[in-house]
């Protein structure tokens, strides 16, 4: 099947085959505690197809070499499937350009890439940085750190009861005149789905330039960087069903071509003199110093064109039923409050229930052999703004079923006649 | 080692080997911690809390005449309570020294070290060397 | 076999078997060209045997989850694995803590981290940052960034003809008072061995802090930081028998506390707050932003454990007598001339002949299945020192035999015999 | 398309296919280069370098009165030389206008775009790309 035909089969629902896709998920035929295993963990990482996990053993067994600058053979096909997994991010999110797609160790490192290589150029003191309260640390920290050290300031868009992003006080917030607008695309605690392109038109509208951390967005939904208009487009690839160590900094060309590089060594150079100093290649060389991870740029090729082969839009309507249909449930519970409750969620569900520690509930959940998260899932403003100490996370992938949304539910039943 | 020190340890070895299942162990761990007075005003300072990842807990002591240790305890999630309350129900009241020195067996023998997530494991961890502090500072004075 | 016994085992020499060596390489096994492979270019990406392939697809398949702060069971699983990778890799390098053991992405982010984390707080206008005239560019660009942004300036050791450090000028400009003496420990392209621990020394002795970049050296020999007695050392997971995407920052446990975080994001921090700034964790975690590379990890855990296996020592041996046995035969030929031929090198075999352009010689070898690398291998330093465009680099690894090293100089007569 | 171009080409690949072996390709490649002139020094001047990853690579031309484009190349190494060659025989000396439209079917029917590494390919890339540049310029002027 082509690229073509993939993408359009992407945008055309069809009810996923469950057991189809959970055959090619090895780890979901485990037991944890002689209990089978119920993975709902898919938003702090997804579990990942044979096809991503054989493409890169098919690669370190018969095909592995440094790549770029190699004369021999081995280096030549090592390049060539390292070239076209960059094509295939690119296809997979719109860009325009290929130079536009840089590998990057994930989208902490992207987002601090941008925050240094571009932040540090860009922003002064007195300038405002604006963010979201509903941000992970991975787009918080970063322009803490660079707004101490230039004297800006980091301003935060407030959320409301239903974890939603506050419209009105984005509006305000942005007569600040923010140099930079960052903020999440999906939310990896509360599920809602930011409009992020009407943000972003907003952000533009107001002369920001626009980041937008998609590491909850790519593995549920199509992305479409010329649509949505932002300046940085950010994901992981472990949580896309591709593999650990890897991500995307995708960026327009011509915003990635006048900043400089953020660090140095072999391949983002040009020449290089102790004399004379050192000029710098183009991109996406540039910003990709030193050994890429080639196997995992394979992968997440691997992993991209999987995903588009179910279908995104089959995908995220099998993770919204997911959701739906535990929400529905769970919201039956004496005491279940869910945190995040807008109107359009992803598969992430949240919640807390009265009188219990969701630490205690999710323990008691693992020990039935169900996956959840619990604690501030790397989101503590969210926390203090709902004064909770943490939530219990279900998260829903592709390989999810509705029966297991009923054992997450008896088990919770279970869970809360043991604490309570 | 203290004989009492031992004897409890047994006992406790004794209760938890009695259910295969770990959820009934669980259940015993959170009776523990319902059974765990609630912590006055005076002891859940935050000076006396060991900040774990995910759960809080407060720990404090007082010395008798004797250099034997009070322990004060608690936390805000139940399991992590039940835990606490299986550390003092062990070692309150003991000789400080024998606090000090005190080898507990009976966390490997009922398999805590290895059940317990890395989190917890690394909660029970610091717990357990705060109140061998306490131990320690106590013998000195 | 325990780790102490195979520690031993490293330490002691016997002959390597080669063929149960090369059995465990499934890559060697293949064909280009319609020519056996011939693999010479370990120094730029060493190839992996089976246990490593192995035991990352393990990983994928049975039990991957995020690590740390995941209260179920498959988190803890995933945990425990990724940091006893951490502790193999400290035993290995003999650091005397774990938390000096930093999980980066290769050499380049290694060395990129010190220059910006620990080089932006301590170099300041005017300082000398001292390096050498062979480093890799992945040793000199963040050097020249640092300097360029800090009003700093970039001394470089020369090097003899032999390629060896230039030990009067070593001297010489240390009494420039660098505030930091980088150096590698094993130079990529000339083969040359440096005395590190004196070199080492002569830094400290004069007030620098000392960074090693040990990228060849680890694969080859045993390393002991504490004896080295450097304040960093860094190297690469897949040039040491490790995947892509790995490598360490070994830091002196009271000169990482003393630094300041260089990414910012989740896991590397305590406290998050919007209004109340945030507070960072303790080593390692305070230079780990974001989700690791965890089956890097492991798999880099993996490789040094089968390298242990294998004895460093004979490896050693082993690689020597290659490359000694190379430099016997190729010296040989009309108009060869080595460049590096220091008394102690390692499985580096670098020359040009006259007349002949490295890159037309690379070609014509790998048309015979001779895969050898050509150019500057990114010291282009050296290039402009020895005045020549390029040369062709054939290196040795553990999976390497005399028999190749008869086909690599019968490939260089057939191919001088087309070009001349 | 110009005939002349087509007839060359159609030359090019039947030599090529002469021989099996890359190896002798190769040769092939090598002898041409080594025949080609070496390049005056009006010709060999940092402004009419391609700068490839490894070989360099001089290009230069000269228009006739009839539009027609002369080519002056040279490289440093010998298999790119050959390759520079090979180029120059296909398109030296034919009108500007059928350069800058030329097909040059030649180059993927005798297998250099696949076997190549992509350091050559990518050099061989540029090379044509200036050629082609060269025609434009010329038949505009
Ligand atoms: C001596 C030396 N230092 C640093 C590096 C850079 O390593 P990496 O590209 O894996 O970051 C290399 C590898 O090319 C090397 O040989
Ligand atoms: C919304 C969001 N942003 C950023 C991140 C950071 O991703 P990583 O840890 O892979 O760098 C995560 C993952 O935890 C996330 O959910």
């Amino acid at each position: 099947m082509g690229y073509l035909e993939r993408y359009i089969g992407s945008r055309m629902s069809s009810a996923l085959d469950t057991s189809a896709v959970r055959a090619q998920f090895p780890i979901l035929g485990r037991q944890v505690h002689g209990k089978p295993l119920v993975y709902l963990d898919h938003a702090a990482s997804s579990q990942k197809p044979v096809a991503v996990i054989e493409a890169q053993r098919e690669y370190l067994m018969h095909y592995h070499s440094n790549v770029h600058r190699g004369a021999h053979a081995l280096s030549q096909q090592a390049t060539d499937a390292f070239e076209r997994a960059r094509s295939t991010v690119q296809y997979h999110i719109g860009a325009e350009h290929l130079e536009e797609i840089i590998w990057v160790a994930g989208a902490t490192d992207g987002i601090n890439l941008v925050a240094q290589a571009w932040g540090r150029e860009h922003i002064q003191s007195g300038d405002v940085i604006l963010i979201t309260c509903m941000e992970h640390h991975a787009n918080i920290v970063p322009w803490q750190m660079l707004a101490e050290e230039r004297g800006a300031k980091v301003e935060a868009v407030n959320i409301l009861e239903d974890g939603t992003l506050d419209d009105d006080d984005f509006q305000e917030k942005l007569k600040l005149g923010p140099k930079l607008v960052a903020f999440m695309h999906v939310s990896n605690t509360l599920g809602t789905i930011n409009d992020a392109q009407r943000l972003t038109k907003m952000a533009k509208g107001a002369g920001a330039v626009v980041l937008i951390d998609g590491s909850q967005a790519l593995p549920h939904m199509m992305v479409d960087v010329v649509d949505l208009g932002c300046d940085f487009y950010v994901f992981s690839g472990h949580k896309a069903y591709g593999p650990t160590g890897i991500g995307v900094l995708y960026g327009k060309k011509a915003i990635l071509e006048a900043m400089k590089p953020w660090r140095g060594g072999g391949e983002m150079i040009d020449v290089v003199s102790l004399k004379n100093g050192t000029t710098y290649a183009g991109l996406p060389h540039k910003f990709e110093a030193g050994t890429p991870h080639i196997s995992g740029a394979i992968g997440l090729g691997v992993a991209l064109q999987w995903l588009t082969g179910l279908g995104l839009k089959s995908v995220m309507d099998h993770e919204t039923i997911l959701s739906s249909q535990a929400r529905h449930q769970l919201g039956k519970i004496d005491g279940m409050r869910f945190i995040g409750s807008a109107p359009s969620t992803s598969g992430v569900v949240s919640f807390v229930v009265e009188g219990v520690h969701p630490y205690d509930l999710g323990t008691l959940l693992d020990q039935q052999g169900i996956a959840v998260r619990t604690g501030h899932h790397c989101t503590q403003p969210i926390m203090e703004h709902f004064d909770i100490p943490g939530t219990v996370r279900a998260s829903f992938g592709a390989y999810n079923t509705l029966q297991e949304v009923d054992v997450l539910v008896q088990g919770v039943e279970r869970a809360l006649k043991m604490l309570r | 080692m203290n004989a009492e020190l031992q004897s409890r340890q047994e006992q406790i070895v004794e209760e938890f080997s009695f259910y295969e299942d770990w959820m009934e162990k669980y259940e015993q761990l959170i009776d523990m911690g319902k059974e765990l007075a609630v912590l006055s005003d005076e002891h859940r300072q935050d000076e006396h809390l060991i900040r774990g990842c995910q759960s809080r807990v407060w720990l404090s002591a007082t010395r008798t005449e004797e250099k034997h240790v009070r322990f004060y305890a608690d936390s805000d999630a139940i399991i992590t309570k039940g835990l606490v309350a299986l550390m003092v129900r062990v070692l309150d009241g003991l000789p400080a020294k024998d606090i000090a020195e005190s080898d507990l067996w009976f966390i490997e023998k009922i398999g805590l070290d290895k059940h317990l997530s890395p989190t917890r494991a690394n909660g029970l961890h610091s717990m357990v060397q705060q109140m061998k502090r306490y131990g320690v500072a106590f013998q000195a004075k």
